[in-house]
């Protein structure tokens, strides 16, 4: 196998390299990928959309399409995934582990025992090892800033570099954080999976139904010109505010999908203690 | 709304996906009414699509309502109209089949594999219908992923199965992109339309003819042809039955379909056949992909896997026929991507029926079928006699039009390869109704007085009855051949290709 | 000789990105471990990404988001020559996406076959599957 | 030329495919069999209805659909086509009764799938017939083929299973690995596969690969059973008796020659095949088969599988007559397939009422048969003439004609092939009849008591052979139809 792959590698490497020759040199301004499309983006993108982002323009705009899409990718690999690992069935242990918060009593509850009740005792693993204070007490001061931050990446996608994506993984990191600084219980308490679920496809939904309000209002599929009759704007305007929105659609599928994903892949679909 | 067909065909499913795997969370039982509906309003969509097609020529769809190529169009013409009808109606009429199996396979997890079934089938429209390289790129990814959920969830090597078609199908798809950026690097365009028109300038580059290389031996990758085959048997042996007869009849075709639409769209048939001189060579491969895939299963001892060596052999011949670089073996190909599809989901949904009953495709779970399952096993005849390429069943015309092709490129050993696979898949079907007919052999040779036959116990109606649809289907669509060849795949071709 | 270097060093980004592209690929092919194997496709993903990007790249041009933007519509002139071309981000932020979608699935597969085999070893996985 | 388009031989074809969903799902056998005899008389009535305008030189033609460019599928019932059918289906008439006999009296299981493929084997049949151009042809050449494995392994046991597989082996190998590139090369260097008198290559150029084509395409129809490919039909005689006797003597064999002469009047056309001295070729093949099959008959102990190789012979008579290329004899080669019908299909009702009746399936155990089934064993002796050519029985108009034939193409050798086979037919057929009645009562293997087969089996083979004497009184229709056949 490692000759073959090696072969393989030599063979398509020298390809390549040899299709390579013809190609522009780096950073030529005359190569045709500058000069042929990019000149209209990076000239018109202002008027045609009133983005200064032309990125983020392209992105959600010009190819929005695509872009659409790319949520759905992601869309699909945590369904994929959520398919794939989670299991419903948990055959539950013959005791269950508890511990009292407060002192750090650890409780084993055979099978039909009951708990005092209190809302002072957590669940654990039997495996279970204390949080390190530092770590948890440091994130839990961090993660309220990550968020805010992740709020602003999104929302400033017009002028500045971020959009959707880069927010909402930030977003997701912010819950993922959470997860691996403490346990997955205690971040699954704070984003029920169905809760997280149901928003994955909110945030695609919001996505391909701006989209489907255009067609509805008349128009293509995602020309965001045809909101300028419900959002009381230009249709310039209207473009850049559907930007805006798309964006925001898919700053909650993208967080939503990295926490799934990360949920069921740390804990492989039991979603017990997590790593 | 018939304006916005082209939207509709690959925007309703993906909607309808969304507000199933909601659904899943709320009501299980939603997921199915919602699955068929949406797939019916895209077979319907597609279907309108194509008559508009018919009569106005090729459809350009401005999404977003950009002009391209600044933005993504779709452009729909005969090619990809009659592909989108075919992949739409094989997704509506498996997803109705396969209902009773996916609520005896996975009771818990209805919700989330309609969502992934439904966006396959998002994705492999979104392939067929868009007129921008990078856009299918996407689409492929789309179709790839939940392709690797929908197979892993079979049981025993499923997943193992899955991992290998995974890392297959992402260099596949992989070289698909960088060939694409060699094509952008090159003529700064993304759109298909738009490159064609730059092209023939830069057809004496070394770039364009990697670019060319690279993305052939992506899609050929993606579509299994031999030698790069080795993902398909287990993944699509080891799926779930519902999961394989949407996955086999559909994205080995629709990978074809690029790789015509890169033939005839991007890089045109005067730089595919004459510039670059390589149709003798690809088609002696398809030559060798043909015999192989039937070899090969020949010695399969699983219907299901022997079922999928055939496809090998299938997707031989559609490659072959396309690189005869004549009219009538491009028709036969574009034809037998419609005709196999068909008949691979006719053979599927049998094996499906069978699995779902006897609970499993090993040749030895077969025995006294004709009497357990008649009805099933009547049309996965027909399925078979379709294969083996028996008038008026499609299969024999397309296989007509590829012989045809054959010989008059003068390509004979392309020839001796179609007849001998139709010959194989004679011994490869009679061998299968023999394990079905004759075994258990009973005490009484001869004349069976106290036969007592095993009691009839037949797949569900629901199950059947799709199955009997595209039985009757194939037998259609072989008496309408004329009719198909004249009113679109003639459009489909090139004026340029003769 | 000095043609040939300059050649070499008027197209670098080529060189680097073929280089890891190979080794990914070589990593896909060859490596035993399942995981390794993923890890060889990230590579060689990323190694796309890195010529589409590079693609991009104009001497002499910043990144591409206009200047003097909040005011309003175009009243400054804007020159193509200045901003580096947008699109190859564009279309490399799907990339990304595609890749940790991917990577993502795989690693779900991954957990799938090690549950089922105790192994990510290939040989081990396909020796316990002869056994069978 | 007179054409009228009309509906009917589509509807000829259908009306047995279409009672075959109500015969798989009749519960009773008495209605499965009444169905069975609805749609045979119907079929017979439809095809007779067609017979006074082909009489007067008409065409009646139908297009179903256009498949290809330049061929559709597409009937056309011209005189040979009507000869066939009419011998064909008026027979399934009488084998349908035959059946119901036979299979009761056996209790042989799967009856409903039996009378199923047997509408299905028929409908092919007629569609065979009724076919327009080569493609039409293969069509339903290869739905007879499907259509009877079922049938010739009906017994569902091994040995039906090894039949079965050199059934298909030889059938269905032959139709795909020769017939269909034959076919293929066709219609690429004419742009057509429409039989008509010139033939389809009229225009072009001879050539070599012409030849080559006439062979594959002779020798492909398997069905045929022109040797070398003739080993599947002794084989096939595993099956259920009336199976063997409409289509292992009529309905598939038939089918066979008949393709072959369509190939040969429709296809290459006489005279082209005269141009080239192709008719020689066929000539001297179909006459090794005609001697060899005959002698290899004569060392065959069980009684099936002599007729099957009689039949064997009698099928090259056929494609000899035509291949003479002289009016007469292709007058012979196509009556012979009505009058070999007759006959041939009475000797397998008299080998499978023996089989109900005694069980006895060689000759060797037939003597002083005669005396327990009289009626069987003189319906036999009628068979047997009309298959050497005696009067007063059909076959010998066939065969004098083919010998007036051999006479007009000036073909010395054939007339003494024609001649020496007949021979042989009596040699191999007459001992039978004479060891079955004139036998010494210490080499009677029977009693003395009457003891027939069922009525049901007894009457149609009855029927046969009166037909067979018939046919000598009565040849016109047969003989006209011939005529017409050949342009005259």
């Amino acid at each position: 196998m490692k000759i073959i792959g090696l072969i393989v590698a030599i063979l398509v490497g020298a390809l390549l390299v040899y299709a390579a020759a013809d190609f522009p040199a780096w950073s030529d301004p005359a190569s045709p990928a500058s000069t042929y499309l990019s000149p209209h983006f990076i000239e018109k993108t202002m008027e045609e959309t009133s983005v200064p982002n032309i990125v983020t323009a392209v992105l959600a705009d010009y190819r929005g399409f695509d872009t659409m899409f790319e949520t759905t990718v992601i869309f699909s690999a945590g369904m994929a995934v959520f398919l794939l690992l989670r299991t419903f069935r948990r055959e539950e242990p013959e005791a269950r582990h508890y511990r009292h918060v407060l002192t750090g009593v650890t409780l084993r509850v055979k099978e039909g025992g009951e708990l005092p009740p209190s809302d002072d005792f957590e669940r654990i693993d039997s495996l279970w090892t204390p949080h390190d204070l530092i770590i948890k007490t440091v994130c839990r001061l961090l993660i309220p800033f990550i968020q805010l931050f992740a709020l602003y990446v999104i929302a400033h996608g017009h002028h500045s570099p971020g959009g959707g994506f880069q927010g909402g993984v930030i977003l997701g990191a912010s819950i993922i954080l959470l997860a691996i600084s403490q346990d997955l219980r205690t971040a699954v308490k704070r984003m029920a999976e169905k809760l997280d679920a149901l928003l994955c496809s909110v945030g695609v939904l919001i996505y391909a139904g701006t989209g489907a309000l255009c067609l509805l209002l008349g128009l293509n599929f995602l020309d965001y010109s045809a909101l300028a009759s419900v959002l009381h704007v230009d249709s310039i305007m209207a473009r850049s505010h559907g930007i805006l929105i798309v964006e925001i659609g898919v700053g909650i599928a993208v967080m939503c999908t990295m926490i799934w994903i990360y949920n069921n892949v740390s804990s492989g679909g039991k979603y017990n203690q997590g790593l | 709304m018939s304006l916005q067909y082209p939207a509709l065909i690959v925007v309703v499913p993906l909607l309808s996906a969304l507000v199933i795997s909601i659904a899943g969370w709320v009501n299980k039982r939603w997921c199915f009414p919602i699955t068929v509906a949406a797939l019916a309003v895209a077979a319907y969509s597609s279907v309108g699509l194509l008559f508009r097609v018919l009569d106005e020529g090729v459809i350009v769809y401005k999404l977003g309502g950009w002009d391209p190529p600044m933005g993504i169009a779709y452009y729909v013409d005969h090619l990809n109209g009659l592909v989108l009808a075919v992949v739409s109606i094989v997704a509506l009429l498996n997803a109705i089949a396969s209902k009773k199996s996916i609520e005896q396979e996975f009771p818990e997890k209805i919700g989330p594999f309609y969502t992934l079934y439904v966006l396959m089938v998002t994705g492999l429209l979104g392939i067929v219908v868009t007129g921008d390289a990078f856009n299918l790129y996407v689409l492929l990814e789309i179709a790839a992923l939940t392709g690797y959920g929908l197979i892993a969830m079979g049981g025993g090597r499923g997943p193992l199965s899955a991992l290998n078609y995974l890392y297959m199908g992402t260099i596949g798809a992989c070289f698909y992109l960088l060939g694409v950026g060699y094509l952008y690097i090159m003529t700064g365009s993304l759109n298909m339309v738009d490159i064609a028109g730059i092209l023939p300038d830069l057809y004496q580059s070394k770039a364009v003819m990697a670019a060319f290389i690279i993305c052939m031996v992506g899609v050929w990758i993606k579509m299994a042809f031999f030698p790069l085959h080795a993902w398909l048997p287990n993944a699509y042996t080891h799926a779930p039955s519902a999961s394989s007869s949407l996955i086999a009849p559909l994205v080995t075709k629709v990978m074809i379909y690029v790789m015509i639409r890169l033939i005839l769209t991007i890089f045109t048939p005067e730089f595919s056949f004459n510039i670059l001189a390589v149709s003798k060579p690809i088609v002696w491969l398809s030559v060798i992909a043909i015999f192989m895939g039937a070899i090969l299963a020949l010695k399969e001892r699983n219907l299901k896997k022997m079922l999928t060596y055939i496809i090998i052999a299938e997707v031989g011949y559609m490659v072959g026929g396309a690189w005869l670089g004549n009219r009538v073996g491009m028709t036969g190909a574009i034809l037998h991507i419609a005709n196999d599809a068909l008949m691979t989901l006719c053979v599927f949904l049998a094996v499906g029926n069978i699995v779902y009953k006897v609970k499993g495709a090993e040749f030895e779970d077969l025995q006294g079928l004709f009497r357990k399952m008649p009805f099933t096993m009547g049309a996965f005849i027909i399925g078979a006699i379709s294969m083996i390429g028996v008038p008026p069943t499609c299969g024999f015309f397309s296989k007509w039009y590829l012989i045809s092709g054959a010989i008059q490129a003068g390509h004979y050993g392309f020839m001796v390869a179609l007849l001998f696979s139709s010959l194989v898949n004679v011994v490869l079907f009679f061998r299968v109704f023999e394990i079905c007919f004759y075994e258990p052999f009973s005490d009484h040779h001869g004349h069976g007085h106290d036969r007592h036959p095993e009691p009839m116990d037949e797949a569900p109606v629901t199950m059947l009855v799709p199955l009997f649809i595209v039985a009757a289907i194939l037998v259609l669509v072989g008496l309408y051949t004329g009719d198909i060849v004249n009113h679109i795949i003639e459009f489909a071709i090139p004026k340029g290709l003769v | 000789m000095a043609d040939l270097i300059s050649i070499i060093v008027a197209k670098y980004n080529y060189w680097i990105y073929i280089t890891l592209m190979m080794i990914g690929l070589y990593a896909m092919i060859a490596k035993n471990n399942l995981v390794k194997k993923i890890v060889g496709m990230n590579i060689f993903q990323t190694a796309i990404i890195l010529f589409y990007v590079s693609i991009g790249v104009k001497k002499g041009a910043t990144i591409p988001i206009l200047e003097h933007g909040h005011g309003g519509h175009g009243h400054h002139v804007v020159h193509a020559a200045d901003y580096v071309n947008p699109l190859p981000h564009v279309l490399m932020l799907t990339a990304i996406v595609v890749g940790v979608a991917t990577l993502g699935v795989a690693l779900a597969l991954a957990i799938r076959v090690y549950n089922q085999y105790n192994t990510l070893e290939e040989d081990e996985i396909l020796a316990q599957i002869r056994e069978e | 030329m007179e054409t009228i388009i009309s509906i009917k031989p589509l509807l000829a074809v259908l009306v047995s495919l279409l009672i075959t969903p109500i015969l798989a799902s009749s519960r009773a056998p008495n209605v499965r069999e009444a169905w069975t005899f609805v749609a045979a008389v119907a079929k017979v009535l439809i095809i007779a209805s067609m017979v006074p305008a082909v009489l007067k030189g008409a065409e009646i033609v139908y297009t179903v659909a256009q498949v290809v460019p330049g061929v559709a599928i597409k009937f056309r019932v011209d005189a040979l086509g009507m000869l066939f059918a009419l011998v064909s289906s008026s027979l399934w008439i009488v084998t349908s009764a035959y059946s119901i006999g036979y299979m009761r009296a056996l209790k042989e299981h799967s009856q409903t799938r039996y009378f199923v493929f047997f509408a299905l084997a028929l409908s092919a049949t007629v569609g065979v017939a009724f076919s327009a151009n080569l493609l039409t042809l293969y069509l339903f050449y290869e739905m007879l083929s499907f259509a009877t494995y079922p049938l010739v392994t009906h017994h569902q046991d091994p040995e039906a299973r090894r039949s079965g597989r050199k059934y298909l082996l030889y059938i269905v190998g032959t139709s795909i690995g020769i017939v269909l590139p034959a076919m293929l090369i066709c219609y690429n260097m004419t742009g057509t596969l429409e039989f008509s008198m010139q033939g389809i290559f009229a225009g072009t150029e001879p050539k070599a690969t012409m030849v080559v084509l006439l062979l594959m395409l002779v020798l492909g129809f398997a069905k045929a059973a022109i040797m070398p490919l003739h080993s599947w039909l002794p084989a096939a005689m595993v099956a259920p008796t009336p199976v063997s006797a409409l289509l292992h003597a009529v309905a598939v064999v038939k089918v066979g020659a008949f393709s072959v002469l369509r190939v040969l009047t429709g296809v290459f056309g006489i005279n082209l095949l005269t141009n080239l001295h192709l008719g020689t070729v066929v000539c001297y093949i179909a006459a090794f088969t005609v001697i060899t099959a005959s002698l290899i008959a004569l060392t065959q102990d069980g009684l099936k599988r002599r007729l099957a190789f009689s039949t064997i012979g009698q099928l090259s008579y056929i494609v000899l007559g035509v291949a003479l290329l002289s009016p007469k004899g292709m007058i012979g080669g196509m009556t012979h397939i009505a009058m070999h019908a007759f006959g041939k299909i009475t000797l397998f009702f008299c080998a499978g009422a023996i089989f109900v009746a005694t069980g006895k399936k060689n000759i060797s155990e037939m003597v002083g048969i005669g005396k327990r089934m009289p009626v069987t064993m003189i319906a036999f002796f009628i068979g047997s003439l009309s298959v050497i050519g005696l009067p007063p029985t059909g076959g010998f108009f066939s065969k004098w004609y083919l010998v007036l034939g051999t006479l007009q193409a000036d073909q010395m050798p054939m007339l003494l092939v024609l001649l020496g086979s007949s021979l042989l037919n009596a040699a191999y057929f007459l001992p039978v009849v004479y060891k079955a009645f004139f036998c010494t009562s210490e080499e009677s293997m029977f009693q003395n008591t009457i003891q027939e087969a069922p009525i049901w089996c007894v009457a149609p083979l009855v029927v046969t052979a009166v037909g067979s004497i018939v046919l000598f009184f009565y040849p016109t229709l047969f003989l006209n139809l011939a005529k017409l056949a050949i342009g005259g």
